[in-house]
């Protein structure tokens, strides 16, 4: 596989950071910005896809954009895990571009220019980090992507927003410059290099607890990620409109911290480094902590989101479970989850901004019979929560199969049934919702009949429920990529 | 012959022009912001050419009134010393533009005193970094330091005081450095660096050096606000007027680190130096302490300029610390954070400036709402904030960078922690005032409609330079590889 | 406050004397000070600048770029006072 | 140079440099400071510095310490210590 | 100190008619001994610098024997500062100059290309050439510091 | 004893200056008054001059003035004349303390119009209030 220099890459992220530029401009025009949206995200769409044949085909691309440091130049690379990241993260885009449009128009928002703006920064960092060639560049994409992101959360400018948006920023940067950095700096004192290397690139030059240190200070370090104790920004950035929570906190910005955190352990530490240091328990054991408290947490939230937030916060262990993983099919799940919790949980969170928007109802527990005004949406809902549950005909059983694979195959039966408990627990805190919305019955004095949310919202949220399905008729792409990225011949 | 005495021309040219606007400032005022600008265009073109020619041709010595160096006063345009003479025209060019602006409005009649100690000043320093002879050092130096005392006793309130003070501890400062050179002299009978590095090996006199060394060193901490002998810096500049604190606040201490630097590399060998590890790890400790304190003060501030006071203060123990490490990392990321240790302060500073301009005032409380009044200003804000943070691909990451790997390659963790802790502080520190001037006046829990707050930016006078500086932020952190390549390795020496 | 001033004073003034130790005694002729430089001075100078007070040749050719910037220190104090107490002037 | 002036000499400085700060009337300090510069002075001048000496004459003891007076006279000279 | 001057306006201090007759004499030849000291820094112990001071100080006494006004009188502001400027502007222009034709900064032998007096003589020149600008300078601005320190600034009357 | 008596004897020099510059500094950093401080600086930044001036001195050495033509021959002995070289240094370092004195004693009339008072602690009193 040599990798060839190709410009393509770059241009896929700078398409919309450039993209910016344009919407900040037709500030007064609100047709010709949401224009610009979207046709930038076609256009990104368009680039990243033509990425792809060529990483099936076993061929990289590469592009360094600037030697700023001898022997670590911020370089983008893509490879199979990274064009995994980027279709999901920049197909999903587009979905999220729309149904903003809608979501926005309809609540009359403020600023809609700023965000436009923001959110076109937001994802380009994103592709940023899926292309990134070494932990450097990840690192500044992964800041771009905090401090792009500040704006959208605070987007209400309420006191609650401006709370929020504090502890948001205190977990993300405190995190990685505190945690992070220091760990990125150690890993290249050590190793004398950051590049992403298939088996990491600190065999035999770290000692078993030089690798505990490093492998806690990162997995801890990514707070994106959202591991117990780090993951109080997640429900408390629900503050945002629900489009940014949709995206952003079901798809970019969580992803983004699962995803350095693959990155980390396949390419820097190396899984089988990690295994004979034994170290593989500490990923582990986290994660099945934060997966089973954030369960149970989930279970006793009133909020819509909240409930979601919590939600993310324990699939978002699963991927890291996924790595920590001995098995390789274990760790080929996490990837897959990556891309299958994306589809169902941004179904999930566009059918709460669609409830929202059309009965303005925030809670659970007001959304008695609201399923027969809404059947659409709470269909939606009902898919998307079967995928995260692990339901077979949706996308989310076949990465959590795999996972299940993975323990029997790694002999891990501890986290079998940490799985199997956990799926329990999905069923438990989503089903309830769908069942109330459809059977219960609606409190008096309400109105009855049919009240959809605007079309622009419920086009997107059925088409992502819709491919939430096909990915369980459809992965053979997927699996590929997958595979690939965690080194088993497809 | 006469293309060498370029460097010459880079410092008199504002010294020349610093004569011209005393006298012709007097009559016609109109004429005194085209000779300022003009005259640091010159030097900032001579100061470029001169780069290129120490790239070309390799250092650069020479000697004034043509005799032989130890007899004459040599002058050495090394690498290191190229590149300062940019960034202090640069800087000074730069800052020169909002000091035009501010000093109109704060000491009208007074521009053509303010402006001529305002050049020479610039002189001095450009003076500063080309000298290769110990004393002729002091004497800039002391011209650099009556040039801000009295810059700064311009301003209004305090500033008389906090000059007075300043005053002291600069010649306390100027008195030991001079100390250092009075032993350095009777020991080895030379002034000229370089033939002072040649003596010293040779040189039978542990204490005396040793003592020399210690006062040269305290000297140069006076003046450059080392903690703890950091106490005039806050007061002078943040009692100072506006121009004057634009532009000395960026050169003022990192010209005093590159001093340190010099000494350390040209007139006593890096192993004289680093030879007792108690003394070299006891720095980087005072270092570490430094950055802390000075971060933790910066926290208790109520104003915005003098909260980014105490921020220099820290961030020279960020330098001082990187050189006393002992290792090349250390050392280029201490060289690297000079050169982006002043674009980030010039940057900051002239956000002050352009605030101060429009609304006389950058108390904290003040700066409510200020992202829909000037929204370029904050914008070029943030990003200056960013680098003090150290979020890349802004200059700040990569001098720090370099500095934690110095730190860890040494094994000095309490430096790593420090400058971790320091990060985590500056990130409070200015995500405080982003979401102040982000949010501006919360009642009630409530935001109100900032449409009756009008967009209210400063002149153009004020605003380009602070978007250039900003943009230069990025670009020297894209380019520090450049940087590093082609400039700073070259100073390191070999074996190091 | 004052102890601590006369604590600093007296650690200072102790390290200077202690670093007179490896002095040469006082008006050697032949110490490094009096003897690498200056006779190059004391017996050229007269014949390189025609000035016999050879401090004036020192001072203005020898290290004249030192006391060009000596002149031109007094003249920043100068501007300096003038500029520091104008402001009375006007009050 | 003749060892008994110089030992007396430099008692001298000494001493006047002790009443410099020690005198509560600033005015008085000033013009001590002025004798203290004179001694230095000829200090100097017995050493063989003739061009010190004569500088510190016309500034140590002439204009320093005329500019001391003036700015005394300008402000207090009152001091407490 | 206001009270000072009162009492020194009582007691006529400072109008002492032997003083101003003894100031008015002398005044003169401090200045002749001033020039002196620049000019024969060459050969004597002086040069620019003291030479300067003592010429400041002839103006000094000036107006402390009488007032600032008399001062003012024999060298008026303006003059002072173009004198201070001029002094600076010498040394540093002459320096230049050496630079400009050719040779190095201050090398005064350089300028034996627009007068060929012979280098050695021409260093011997342009010592006295900055000698006269060091004196100047020294000499206004030594001035302007009393006028200034004296008077806080108001340049109003002396002491 | 001896030796120390000798070394003392040899030095005697640095030893007077040391302790002016002690005598100057401790001005400088103990004393309140701010003219004080300044007197204190002046009395530093003499004892280095002295420092200095005491390392040109040679025994026997005369002033640094040589005869016009027996210097034009190269005749002379160096060991007989002083080192000018601190001489030179000294004279621009007595202009600087000149300079920094003069702008101190503008700068204090500026704090004694705001304050009405040279004592440190009597002015941050004020500055507190």
């Amino acid at each position: 596989m040599t990798p060839s220099i190709s410009i393509w890459p770059l241009l896929a992220i700078l398409i919309s950071l450039c993209g910016a530029i344009p919407i900040l401009l037709s500030n007064r025009q609100p047709n010709l910005r949401e224009s610009w949206t979207i046709l930038i995200a076609l256009l990104k769409l368009m680039i990243v896809a033509s990425l792809l044949p060529g990483v099936l085909y076993g061929e990289g691309y590469i592009f360094t954009i600037a030697e700023v440091l001898p022997g670590v130049p911020i370089e983008l690379r893509v490879d199979a895990l990274g064009i995994l990241f980027a279709l999901v993260a920049s197909f999903l885009w587009l979905f999220t571009s729309i149904y903003s449009i809608g979501y926005m128009r309809a609540l009359n928002e403020h600023a809609q220019t700023r965000y436009f703006a923001s959110f076109a920064v937001a994802i380009s960092s994103t592709l940023g980090i899926a292309f990134a060639g070494n932990l450097l560049t990840m690192y500044l994409f992964y800041e771009m992507l905090s401090l792009s992101t500040y704006p959208l959360v605070t987007h209400e400018q309420n006191a609650e927003a401006r709370a929020s948006g504090r502890k948001y920023l205190t977990y993300i940067l405190g995190t990685s410059i505190g945690l992070a950095l220091p760990a990125m700096l150690i890993t290249y004192a050590t190793a004398g290099t950051l590049d992403f290397t298939a088996g990491g690139i600190l065999t035999g030059k770290a000692s078993p607890e030089l690798l505990a240190l490093l492998l806690v200070l990162f997995l801890f370090g990514f707070a994106k990620a959202g591991l117990i104790p780090f993951h109080g920004w997640l429900p408390a950035a629900m503050v945002a409109p629900t489009p940014v929570s949709s995206f952003l906190h079901g798809v970019a910005v969580v992803k983004a911290g699962v995803f350095s955190i693959f990155r980390v352990v396949f390419h820097i530490l190396g899984p089988e480094t990690l295994q004979s240091a034994n170290l593989n328990v500490v990923i582990t054991t986290v994660a099945s902590i934060t997966l089973l408290v954030a369960s149970l947490i989930a279970l006793t939230q009133d909020s819509m989101k909240r409930r979601l937030a919590y939600s993310t916060v324990g699939q978002l262990s699963y991927m890291v479970l996924g790595a920590g993983m001995i098995s390789a099919v274990g760790r080929l799940g996490g990837v897959m989850h990556l891309a299958m919790h994306a589809f169902g949980k941004i179904t999930l969170f566009f059918c709460a901004g669609a409830i929202y928007v059309a009965s303005k109802k925030k809670y659970i527990s007001q959304m008695d019979g609201l399923g027969r005004r809404m059947p659409i949406t709470f269909l939606a809902f009902f898919l998307g929560s079967l995928s995260i549950i692990g339901m077979p005909p949706l996308g989310g059983f076949i990465s959590k199969w795999n996972l299940v694979i993975g323990t029997v195959d790694g002999g891990q039966y501890v986290l079998l049934i940490v799985l199997l408990v956990s799926s329990l627990l999905n069923a438990a805190y989503f089903l309830p919702i769908v069942y109330r919305a459809f059977f219960a019955d609606a409190p008096a004095g309400e109105e009855t009949g049919w009240k959809e949310a605007p079309l622009f919202c419920l086009v997107p949220l059925c088409l992502t429920a819709l491919g939430s399905m096909l990915l369980f008729f459809f992965h053979d792409t997927l699996l590929n990529l997958a595979q690939m990225a965690v080194g088993i011949a497809p | 012959m006469t293309s060498s005495n370029l460097h010459m021309y880079v410092m008199a040219s504002p010294l020349v022009a610093a004569l011209i606007v005393n006298l012709l400032g007097r009559f016609s005022r109109r004429s005194i912001p085209w000779l300022v600008i003009g005259s640091l265009v010159v030097a900032l073109g001579g100061a470029l050419a001169v780069l290129a020619a120490v790239i070309d041709h390799g250092p650069l010595r020479y000697t004034v009134g043509n005799w032989t160096p130890p007899y004459g006063i040599e002058l050495v345009v090394d690498h290191l010393s190229g590149m300062m003479l940019v960034l202090i025209t640069l800087v000074a060019l730069i800052a020169s533009f909002s000091s035009l602006k501010s000093v109109e409005q704060e000491l009208p009649g007074e521009e053509h005193f303010f402006f001529t100690l305002y050049l020479i000043l610039i002189a001095g320093l450009c003076g500063l970094v080309m000298t290769g002879d110990a004393f002729n050092l002091y004497v800039l130096l002391e011209i650099t330091s009556i040039t801000s005392y009295g810059l700064i006793a311009m301003g209004r309130g305090r500033a008389p005081l906090s000059s007075f003070n300043y005053i002291i501890m600069g010649s306390i400062g100027a008195c030991f450095y001079l100390l250092g050179v009075g032993y350095m002299y009777i020991l080895t009978g030379t002034l000229n660096m370089a033939d002072i590095a040649r003596i010293l090996p040779n040189l039978n006199a542990p204490v005396a050096t040793a003592t020399a060394l210690g006062f040269l060193m305290v000297g140069l901490w006076i003046k450059m606000a080392f903690f703890p002998l950091h106490g005039w810096l806050p007061n002078a500049y943040s009692h100072a007027p506006t121009g004057a604190g634009t532009m000395a606040a960026p050169l003022m201490t990192k010209v005093t680190v590159y001093l340190m630097v010099r000494i350390i590399l040209s007139m006593y060998t890096p192993e004289h130096i680093y030879a007792s590890a108690a003394v070299k790890s006891g720095i980087v400790w005072a270092a570490a302490v430094a950055i802390i304190c000075g971060s933790i003060l910066a926290f208790g501030q109520k104003d915005l300029r003098r909260m980014l006071t105490y921020i220099i203060v820290a961030e020279v123990g960020y330098m001082v610390g990187g050189i006393f490490l002992g290792n090349a990392n250390g050392l280029t990321g201490a060289i690297l954070h000079i050169i982006n240790d002043a674009l980030m302060t010039l940057c900051l500073f002239l956000v002050v400036a352009a605030i101060i301009y429009r609304q006389g005032t950058v108390a904290l409380v003040s700066l409510q709402g200020l992202f829909y009044r000037m929204p370029l200003t904050m914008a070029a804000f943030t990003i200056g904030a960013f680098a003090m943070i150290g979020v890349p691909p802004t200059c700040g990451f990569f001098s720090k960078w370099y500095l934690i790997l110095g730190g860890v390659e040494a094994g000095h963790w309490e430096f790593v922690i420090a400058l971790v802790v320091s990060s985590l502080i500056n990130a409070v520190l200015f995500f405080r005032i982003i979401e102040l001037a982000y949010f501006g006046a919360l009642v009630d829990g409530e935001h109100h409609e900032h449409a009756a707050s009008e967009r209210h930016e400063a002149s153009f006078w004020l605003l380009k330079p602070l978007m250039v500086t900003a943009v230069l932020l990025i670009v020297v952190g894209l380019g520090t590889g450049v940087l590093i390549d082609n400039l700073i390795s070259l100073v390191i020496p070999a074996g190091f | 406050m004052k102890t601590l001033a006369l604590l600093a004073t007296l650690c200072t003034g102790a390290l200077l004397l202690y670093g007179t130790k490896d002095f040469p005694a006082w008006g050697d002729p032949q110490s490094p000070a009096n003897s690498y430089l200056s006779p190059k001075y004391i017996e050229h100078a007269v014949q390189e600048t025609h000035v016999p007070n050879l401090v004036t040749a020192v001072l203005g050719d020898y290290r004249g770029y030192d006391t060009m910037f000596e002149t031109v220190v007094i003249y920043c104090a100068g501007m300096a006072v003038v500029s520091v107490l104008r402001r009375n002037r006007s009050q | 140079m003749i060892w008994q002036i110089d030992l007396m000499i430099l008692t001298l400085v000494v001493i006047c440099a002790l009443a410099t700060i020690t005198i509560k009337d600033l005015l008085g300090a000033a013009v001590v400071f002025g004798v203290y510069s004179f001694l230095m002075c000829l200090l100097w001048a017995e050493m063989g510095a003739v061009d010190v000496a004569f500088t510190e004459a016309t500034v140590g003891a002439g204009i320093s310490t005329i500019l001391y007076i003036g700015a005394i006279l300008r402000t207090t000279r009152r001091s407490k210590d | 100190m206001k009270q000072l001057q009162e009492k020194a306006k009582q007691r006529q201090l400072g109008d002492s008619l032997i003083i101003k007759t003894a100031v008015r004499l002398m005044v003169p030849f401090i200045q002749l001994f001033g020039l002196y000291v620049i000019v024969h820094g060459h050969y004597s112990p002086g040069g620019g610098f003291q030479g300067g001071v003592i010429l400041g100080a002839s103006f000094i006494l000036l107006a402390l024997a009488f007032d600032m006004k008399t001062s003012f009188k024999h060298m008026s502001e303006k003059v002072n500062a173009i004198l201070g400027n001029l002094g600076a502007a010498i040394f540093i222009g002459v320096g230049l100059i050496c630079a400009l034709v050719g040779g190095l900064f201050l090398d005064y032998s350089a300028l034996n290309i627009i007068i060929p007096l012979g280098p050695v003589e021409w260093r011997s020149f342009g010592i006295f050439l900055v000698e006269v600008g060091v004196g100047l300078a020294v000499m206004s601005i030594m001035v302007l510091l009393y006028w200034n320190i004296s008077s806080s600034g108001k340049m109003d009357e002396g002491l | 004893m001896e030796q120390i008596v000798q070394e003392i004897v040899a030095k005697y020099n640095y030893w007077v200056y040391v302790i002016l510059m002690m005598i100057g500094f401790y001005a400088m950093i103990g004393k309140r008054n701010l003219v004080k401080k300044l007197l204190g600086m002046n009395i530093f930044q003499t004892a280095i001059i002295l420092f200095f001036v005491s390392t040109g001195v040679k025994k026997g050495g005369r002033i640094p003035i040589v005869d016009k033509y027996s210097g034009l021959a190269g005749t002379i002995d160096p060991n007989t004349i002083d080192n000018p070289l601190p001489h030179v240094l000294m004279l621009t370092a007595i202009v600087v303390g000149v300079s920094v004195t003069g702008v101190a004693l503008a700068v204090l009339q500026r704090i004694y119009r705001e304050y009405g008072t040279l004592e440190e602690n009597e002015i941050l009193e004020k500055v507190r209030r």
